[in-house]
């Protein structure tokens, strides 16, 4: 049982990255009605962008970078600027102009886009794949790294041994996400997105400017994309762990716990997003080796049962 | 002479001629390999039988609406019951083929009856999972798809005798056109008008006496049925399979192929294919410029570049830009006449 | 007010809508009256002309830059927002909303009564929920599962919302129940007398040209006779041609 | 035992339907087919046979339970009880009715539906008799479009039934078909908003009305069979003549995207008429219609019931409209029924006054 | 469950070589080709490997001694087997190469291997360790595998494992009897593949109940680490590649095991293990050995001539590249094998030229295709990872590493613990 706690409860902390990812899937589902293809590409070039920052060429003899915590939250800022403005523009060059693809034109728009990173990563970084590493690998037990610690000890004394990344990522995640909720529930962004969402056209006649409700949620979403690449890429500590592709699994993982948690709400999909952590967790464990078939399964039952997901509202028709 | 040629160019008007023209055309491929470099005649081979995929895919998207994300593991399967029949079983090639079309059959339903819950975008990702688990099953059945490493086959026989590759793609060419064929006369029913009219509409075609489940699950066991049928023409001309290797990228770039071109004109569907797994086997890996390593890459960027352009201004596909060519012929062509005239 | 012309759809069309009155857009099925309206809302790109908002030009700007100057419309086919509530629904039609400063004379004082956004939109709210007791006890219902007619109110109810100086309503008595028609008829009027403008496409003829002071007659997008509503309502050539016989 | 003759007599009716419809075509052709139609003709006789069977087993059934009920109400004295008893004994005793009354054609017994709290339906009755146009009025909201969402089973209703009499003489329960079988029975219905599909020009879309006549297996359809030919042909030739008597010939090859509104409710009007209907639902005809088009339509109406022996239900604001074309109307507020009887009945009933005219009646002067 | 499927060696024929058959050579030039991964999931991969293959041959060629330059021609695949096959046709067909120099990629290898063998051409080094290039003792087979075999080195990992005086009772000991091994693998073709010849060899040794084998993927390598370390094994196998093999190290870590690890020779490399102070001893086979404590800043003198090679070559970059080391040995096996050639070149004599005795592997010990053996390399040493902190002084390895242009100081390094070993020498018999 301690053992079952344990994996549940590691499983929970380590969602957070899954669940920013979740989250910008949803929202630029909710105001462009597609499920973004991009979302990992755009979060992997921020993830280059700080690899780049803390060693312009990657080493050779497998040491990572060692940066202090400022100049990594430096380093991430930038990375986290950059996929912001590819992700807005995205928006701004592609789907402004495109109003009358079907959704799943306007997946394949994605696609094209991940297709042009791809292309354009190695071009730009170099063919070699670049490293983080973990991001508090250097924090010293004073001053923040206080905070992070005390959680870290206070999970080992009952005896749950997370990673000081692990928790750094956690608290992260979560006070953006708390800020993107309360930004959706209390402004009038938030009205603007579910309008949006709704018909475009309409919100538009109703005074939404949905030009710049798109470009910001695709620009959030890349924002969020960014620290969610950066999160997982940097907790694997290891050399190469920043590739061109390694965030296409996520943004599998991402979909699925968005279908999970059902794309009607914002909140649905985060949850999606730790149970699917949890989980896979659980069943990698217990079913090894078909963990993820077993998962997948048993998302398939859900989602079956529950076609809109286990939050989802159905938008009824009326005839 | 003239005689024949205005008979023939009358029969050209009818789609059903045109594809059997198509195929004849195609046929100079395999007559004139010599001359023709194995990587475009590899490419030519291999966009061919993505095309009898494609096919049935735009069944299902542009008539039925259903995006689904698991094509690429219904190619895999095909690709694995032809290794089985061929090479464990010893069976003749149509047995293989019926031995497919069954298996087919059988996952198709169980995609299918998923796809009667489930709906739009939500579809495209739960299907997505449905191949995610295919390729972990493609990974641990080792007896029958060589597990992580794959699986050689051998040759398709067909009369006795074994097919060479070229012979393979003469094979491939006349399910081309049958697909082709059997396509149009199906998009040409009511069961295309069917499927149409649930993807915009399904309260007026339940009204109308048009039953959601029974359409959907058709449109999936037939898309699935091309795409099984693609993997063993696949299984025969190529000869080797990877479980791992088909994954969401080759089942987006079906949909990419269909979407692209116009998922609901059979040429559009061709021009399509070709753009997306032609231009790149052909064209792109072709140019020296784009060997160097470094900007090997490139290529990447140009495919992007152009499906997004063509899917920004042809929103309905590169169809959009046939027509546009044609209308412009006719006019000038009018223009002619009228010009004659006075 | 309005100065137009465009091709296609409607072509040259010069038309006017003075302050504080309504004005009635008659004309048969595919005459080019919702093209119109579209137009002026920015929905729909104009080719040609101008389209004049207090003097300012706003053909083709943005819908919503249109709409953030108080042109608020009641659209053809209700496109009710479908996944939100019927409040919600409202609350975007005062989406662009803002705090207003007025100056009062309270016993010879000037003062200012500042209102903030808030209850700018709650007195709105209030007002709408009065005009349409129902969408007030629907108000938490997801807005697709109304009743055609209680879309339709809700339609006309989110162009209320935004304040309208300008209100463009699209065949507003479509699938409303003949109690609801006179009640829309009278709400229409009041906003006319608080000083408003109302641009109004309507197939009911009669009671249209009854409250409005304007009309214009399309035909195949052109203006095919214009006048004072009383003129037109006593006008043979017009009842017969597009009204049908007289009752 | 009773669920099971009733399952067994919906098959069988489906089944005549598909026969009937083969019939069709083989009537349509040129060369003489006497044979195989007497064939399919003999077939029909003996499902109907069975159905009849089954049909008198059901009443026989129904009337078992009928005594059954009266039986046990003498017996009961909790009131609750009582008022359940007797409403169950009317549900049955409607469709006893259903059966007996040789001019019915569809009716109500006791419907409710349920969203929630809200009983958008509130235990409704009425019956609507062969070759009669019905109208259904009440305020907005009253529920008239549940009413018929419920017929066609759109929506199931929360309780109670809908009975419908089958070119058969046979009496369905329709909450026992689904949505897409109901157009085998006849029914045949247009929505309050426009729904069209919009990917197919105006002739195909009335090709898919005509959906349910086709008898093409999906082989003929993938091979393009001689026989599938010649059931597109006839259909598409019924369809021109439907479109040319609306004069929607003009709109045959244009997509209904754009076109005026009057003009997409004429189209459903005709896609209804494809598919060879016995009842014809209308949910606000004329809705966009100016009142020239509606005078029109009322026309039009009436010669659909005469030339296609069709009985009509509508719903309608257009008060001019109802009070001229129907025979009787149904009034309802907020899901019940206020009143049943002719227009000139209705309009001087003081309840359908107050809840939906608003006292004055300008309109209804005309009649 | 230790359910995993026994991945069966396919049967291939090999058909005899007909002798004199020949392409490519002519008096002046010897054509040679490959195609590896230069784009997609693998291009880290190919790009590398094909530049030091480059390397060699510019440098072998600019040699006023070689009369028979060598013409390499390579292609991109993009990780693609369809493609790759393509390409070795294109290579065989039209390019008319008279052997494929460095094979890239699993997909690849597996889906050319019958046309290879059928069109008798030589493969000489394949860069991946499926089962299918384990062909036991074939004369005349023209594939030569240099890389060991995947299931030959779970084989080996299993055998040190149960055999070296190091993982049992105080460290000097071999493990008991009973003592539980634990394997970690990755659901890939390295993982799945070693995993099975580590449960091959324990059946062999009648000790497969003693086996927990559990396989991670990157997202459950703590929760799966978490549920071996309850276990309690003695010594566990990590059976993958660099990423995922670094992933179970700092998840054992940082849930505090203090269980030694073994791991393939894929992952021993100094330049690819994360430089991190482990609370357990690291173990891996290696047939690459760079580290030579006598040598300059602590490596062997092969290693500099691949380093220097790659730096004069412009590829500097790759100058520690443990992809870039695996094609210098490709193109090297290959030169020695032509080398060796007796009079004119056809396949028959490079094959009985590859044959004619054990071949020097650079960096590493030698590989011997004598009498038909096709195993690849069967013989690996164990190295053990150290840090430089603890080295100084004992361990002269990394004692004066000194600063490079393009390598920084090592702080942590693999040293021999065991030589090259074969399997029966490991048991002793
Ligand atoms: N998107 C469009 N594409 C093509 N034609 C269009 C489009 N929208 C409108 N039209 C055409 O423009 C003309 C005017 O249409 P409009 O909808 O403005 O008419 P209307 O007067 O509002 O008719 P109704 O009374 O039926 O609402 C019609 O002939 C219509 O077919
Ligand atoms: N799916 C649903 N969920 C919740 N409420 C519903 C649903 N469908 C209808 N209603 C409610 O039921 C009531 C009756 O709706 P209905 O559409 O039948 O009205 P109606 O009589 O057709 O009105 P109108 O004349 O305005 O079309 C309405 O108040 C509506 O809000
Ligand atoms: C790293 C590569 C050379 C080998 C790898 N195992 C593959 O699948 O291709
Ligand atoms: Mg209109
Ligand atoms: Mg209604």
């Amino acid at each position: 049982m301690a053992f079952f706690i344990d994996i549940v409860i590691s499983g929970i902390l380590q969602s957070a990255p899954l669940a920013l990812a979740t989250f910008a899937i949803v929202l630029i589902f909710r105001t462009s009605f597609t499920t973004n293809f991009a979302q990992g590409m755009v979060g992997t070039v921020a993830a280059f962008v700080v690899t780049y920052l803390l060693m312009p060429s990657p080493d050779l003899t497998g040491l990572l970078p060692t940066p202090t915590f400022f100049q990594y939250l430096i380093a991430i800022l930038a990375g986290v600027v950059v996929s912001f403005f590819i992700s807005m523009l995205i928006d701004v060059l592609i789907f402004r102009n495109s109003k009358f693809i079907s959704p799943v034109g306007k997946q394949i728009v994605t696609m094209g886009v991940v297709l042009i990173i791809t292309g354009l990563l190695p071009i730009v970084f170099g063919i070699l794949d670049r490293s983080l590493p973990r991001i508090g690998s250097n924090l010293s037990r004073e001053g923040v790294g206080a905070f992070f610690y005390f959680f870290v000890d206070l999970f080992a004394k009952i005896n749950i041994r997370v990673g000081l990344h692990t928790m750094i990522s956690f608290f992260l995640s979560a006070s953006l996400l708390t800020i993107l909720f309360v930004m959706l529930r209390f402004t009038k962004w938030g009205l603007g997105v579910r309008a949006t969402a709704s018909n475009e056209k309409v919100a538009s006649m109703m005074g939404v400017n949905t030009k710049f409700i798109t470009a910001m949620s695709w620009a959030i979403a890349g924002g969020l994309g960014a620290i969610a690449a950066i999160l997982i890429s940097s907790s694997k500590n290891t050399f190469g762990n920043v590739t061109t592709y390694f965030m296409i699994s996520i943004q599998v993982q991402a979909f699925f716990s968005a279908i999970l948690g059902g794309f009607s709400t914002f909140y649905g999909p985060v949850i999606g997003a730790v149970i699917f952590a949890v989980l896979n967790n659980l069943f990698g464990v217990y079913f090894n080796p078909w963990g993820t078939t077993v998962l997948y399964l048993t998302i398939m039952a859900i989602v079956l049962v529950k076609p809109l997901g286990l939050f989802g509202k159905k938008i009824a028709k009326k005839v | 002479m003239k005689n024949i040629m205005t008979i023939l160019k009358q029969k050209l008007k009818n789609p059903l001629y045109q594809f059997i023209g198509f195929g004849f055309l195609l046929l100079l491929i395999p007559i004139f390999s010599s001359f023709i470099s194995v990587t475009i005649l590899d490419a030519f081979a291999k966009t061919l039988i993505f095309f009898i995929v494609a096919l049935g895919f735009a069944l299902l998207i542009g008539y039925g609406g259903l995006a689904s994300l698991g094509t690429s593991s219904f190619i895999a399967i095909g690709t694995f019951v032809t290794y089985a029949a061929l090479d464990e079983f010893n069976l003749p090639f149509i047995l293989t083929l019926v031995l497919g079309i069954v298996i087919a059959l059988l996952v198709g339903s169980i995609f299918g009856i998923v796809s009667l819950r489930i709906e739009g975008m939500y579809l495209a990702i739960v299907t997505l999972g449905l191949s995610e688990i295919m390729i972990e099953l493609f990974k641990n059945f080792d007896d029958y798809t060589g597990g992580v490493s794959g699986t050689t086959s051998s040759a398709i026989k067909l009369f006795g005798t074994s097919l060479n590759s070229n012979q393979t793609l003469i094979l491939v060419i006349v399910s081309v056109v049958i697909a082709m064929l059997l396509t149009y006369n199906l998009i040409n029913s009511p069961m295309g008008r069917a499927l149409l009219s649930i993807k915009n509409n399904d309260s007026a075609a339940q009204a109308m006496g048009i039953s959601v489940i029974k359409y959907r699950l058709l449109a999936f066991v037939v898309s699935t049925v091309y795409a099984v049928i693609g993997g063993i023409l696949y299984m025969g001309y190529v000869r080797f399979s990877m479980g791992s290797t088909w994954g969401l990228a080759i089942s987006l770039n079906i949909l990419a192929a269909v979407v692209v071109g116009g998922a609901k004109s059979i040429w559009g569907v061709l021009l399509g294919t070709f753009m997306i797994f032609g231009l790149d086997l052909m064209v792109f890996k072709g140019i020296d410029f784009l060997k160097e390593s470094k900007w090997a890459n490139l290529s990447f960027v140009f495919s992007g570049l152009l499906i997004i352009l063509v899917t920004m201004y042809y929103p309905n596909g590169l169809v959009g830009l046939i027509n546009q060519i044609k209308f412009k012929l006719k006019k000038i062509k009018l223009e002619r006449q009228a010009g004659k005239k006075s | 007010m309005v100065d137009y012309g465009i091709v296609k759809a409607i072509k040259k069309i010069n038309m006017e809508v003075k302050k504080g009155s309504i004005v009635a857009i008659l004309g048969a099925n595919g005459a080019g009256k919702t093209t119109l309206i579209k137009s002026i809302s920015g929905a729909v790109k104009v080719q040609s002309g101008q389209i004049l908002l207090n003097g300012e030009a706003i053909q083709n700007k943005d819908p919503y830059k249109i709409a953030q100057k108080q042109v608020l419309q009641s659209p053809e086919g209700r496109m009710i927002l479908r996944g939100l509530t019927v409040e919600d629904n409202l609350l975007v039609g005062a989406y662009s909303i803002k705090s207003t400063k007025k100056e009062v004379e309270v016993d010879g004082v000037k003062t200012t009564i500042k209102l903030s956004k808030k209850k700018r939109v709650a007195q709105l709210l209030d007002v709408v929920y009065g005009y349409f007791p129902v969408l007030k006890e629907r108000k938490k219902q997801q807005a697709s599962t109304l009743s055609g007619g209680e879309q339709q109110m809700l339609a006309i109810g989110r162009a209320l919302m935004g304040d309208p100086e300008l209100l463009l309503l699209d065949e507003p008595s479509l699938g409303l129940a003949p109690l609801i028609v006179r009640d829309i008829f009278n709400i229409i009027s009041k906003i006319r007398d608080e000083g408003k403008s109302i641009l109004i496409v309507e197939q009911n003829a009669y009671q249209t040209l009854k409250i409005a002071d304007y009309a214009y007659v399309l035909e195949l997008g052109k203006i095919k006779m214009e006048g004072k509503a009383l003129t037109l309502l006593n006008n043979d050539e017009l009842i017969n041609a597009y009204l049908g016989e007289k009752k | 035992m009773m669920n099971l003759n009733e399952k067994i007599l919906a098959r069988d009716t489906r089944r005549m339907a598909r026969l009937e419809k083969k019939i069709k075509f083989y009537e349509l052709e040129e060369k003489d087919q006497s044979n195989k139609i007497n064939r399919l003709k003999n077939r029909i006789n003996q499902l109907d046979e069975r159905a009849t069977k089954r049909s008198s087993n059901i009443q026989s059934e129904t009337l078992l339970r009928i005594n059954a009920v009266k039986e046990k109400l003498q017996n009961e004295t909790s009131l609750t009880e009582i008022e359940k008893l007797q409403k169950e004994l009317s549900v049955f005793e409607d469709k006893e009715t259903a059966v007996n009354d040789e001019h019915h054609l569809i009716s109500l017994s006791h419907v409710t539906m349920k969203f929630g709290g809200l009983r958008a339906v509130d235990d409704l009755s009425f019956s609507v008799k062969k070759g009669e146009i019905f109208g259904l009025i009440g305020p907005n909201g009253a529920g008239k479009t549940t009413v018929f969402n419920c017929m066609t089973q759109f929506y199931k209703s929360t309780e109670g039934n809908i009975y419908y009499t089958d070119k058969f003489g046979d009496v369905h329960n329709l909450n026992d078909f689904k949505v897409h079988q109901i157009i085998d029975l006849g029914i045949a219905r247009t929505f309050q908003n426009v729904e069209l599909v919009w990917e197919l020009s105006i002739l195909d879309n009335l090709l898919v009305g005509a959906h349910s006549l086709f008898t093409a297996s999906f082989f003929d359809q993938l091979f393009h069979t001689p026989k599938l030919k010649k059931e597109e042909r006839l259909l598409r030739e019924k369809a021109l003549t439907i479109l040319e008597s609306l004069q929607l010939l003009a709109y045959k090859d244009l997509i209904p995207y754009g076109l005026p509104y009057g003009i997409l409710k004429k189209i459903e009007l005709a896609r209804v008429l494809m598919t060879n209907p016995r009842l014809i639902i209308l949910d606000e005809p004329a809705a966009g219609l100016n009142d020239q088009e509606t005078m029109e339509l009322a026309k039009t109406i009436k010669e659909i019931r005469q030339t296609y022996d069709v009985t009509i239900i509508l719903v309608e604001h257009d008060m001019g409209l109802v009070m001229d074309i129907c025979d009787r109307i149904c009034a309802m507020s907020f899901g019940q029924r206020l009143a049943v009887g002719t227009p000139k009945e209705i309009q001087s009933n003081e309840q359908v006054q107050t809840a939906y005219l608003g006292g004055e009646c300008r309109e209804c002067t005309r009649n | 469950g230790t359910s995993l499927p026994n991945l069966d060696v396919e049967e291939l024929d090999v058909p005899a070589v007909p002798s004199g058959l020949v392409q490519g050579v002519t008096a002046t030039e010897i054509k040679v080709g490959n195609t590896a991964s230069k784009t997609g999931v693998f291009g880290a991969v190919g790009v590398p490997f094909s530049a030091a293959i480059k390397a060699v041959f510019d440098a072998y060629n600019a040699r006023e001694d070689v009369i028979q330059k060598i013409n390499y021609i390579t292609y991109d695949d993009a990780t693609d087997p369809s493609i790759g096959q393509t390409n070795v046709k294109k290579l065989v067909e039209e390019d008319k190469v008279f052997a494929l120099v460095g094979h890239v990629g699993t997909g690849t290898v597996g889906a050319t291997l019958p046309y290879l063998l059928e069109n008798h051409i030589p493969m000489v080094y394949a860069a991946t360790g499926i089962n299918q290039l384990y062909f036991g003792d074939t004369p005349g087979n023209p594939i030569f595998a240099v890389q060991p075999i995947y299931k030959t080195d779970g084989r080996i990992a299993y055998a040190r494992a149960i055999n070296e005086k190091l993982f049992g009772a105080n460290g000097d000991q071999k493990l008991a009897s009973d003592a539980k091994v634990g394997v970690l693998y990755t659901n890939d073709d390295a993982g799945k593949s070693i995993a099975a010849g580590i449960i091959e060899e324990a059946k062999n040794q009648k000790r497969e109940n003693d086996l927990i084998v559990m396989s991670f993927l990157t997202d459950t390598t703590e929760s799966v680490v978490k549920s071996m370390m309850a276990k309690n094994p003695d010594v566990i196998i990590v059976a993958g590649n660099q990423a995922p093999f670094n992933e179970a190290l700092i998840a054992l870590d940082d849930q505090g095991s203090k269980t030694p690890v073994i791991t393939s020779y894929v992952n021993t490399n100094a330049s690819t293990i994360t430089v991190q102070e482990y609370g357990f001893d690291v173990y891996g086979s290696a047939w690459i050995d760079i580290v030579d404590p006598e040598g300059t800043a602590g490596f062997a003198q092969s290693y500099w001539d691949f380093a220097n090679l790659m730096i004069a070559s412009g590829n500097a970059q790759y100058a520690a590249n443990a992809f870039a080391m695996a094609g210098y040995v490709a193109a090297n096996v290959f030169l020695s094998g032509l080398q060796r050639v007796e009079g004119e070149l056809t396949f028959e004599t490079f094959i009985q030229a590859m044959e004619a005795g054990p071949i020097d592997v650079p960096m590493g010990g030698e590989i011997d295709f004598s009498d038909g053996k096709r195993w690849g390399i069967a013989s690996m040493a164990l190295s053990k990872l150290v840090y430089t902190a603890e080295s100084v002084g004992d361990n002269p390895a990394t004692a004066d590493v000194v600063e490079t242009d393009f390598v920084t100081p090592a702080s942590h390094a693999f040293v021999k613990v065991a030589g090259i070993q074969s399997l029966d020498e490991i048991y002793g018999r």
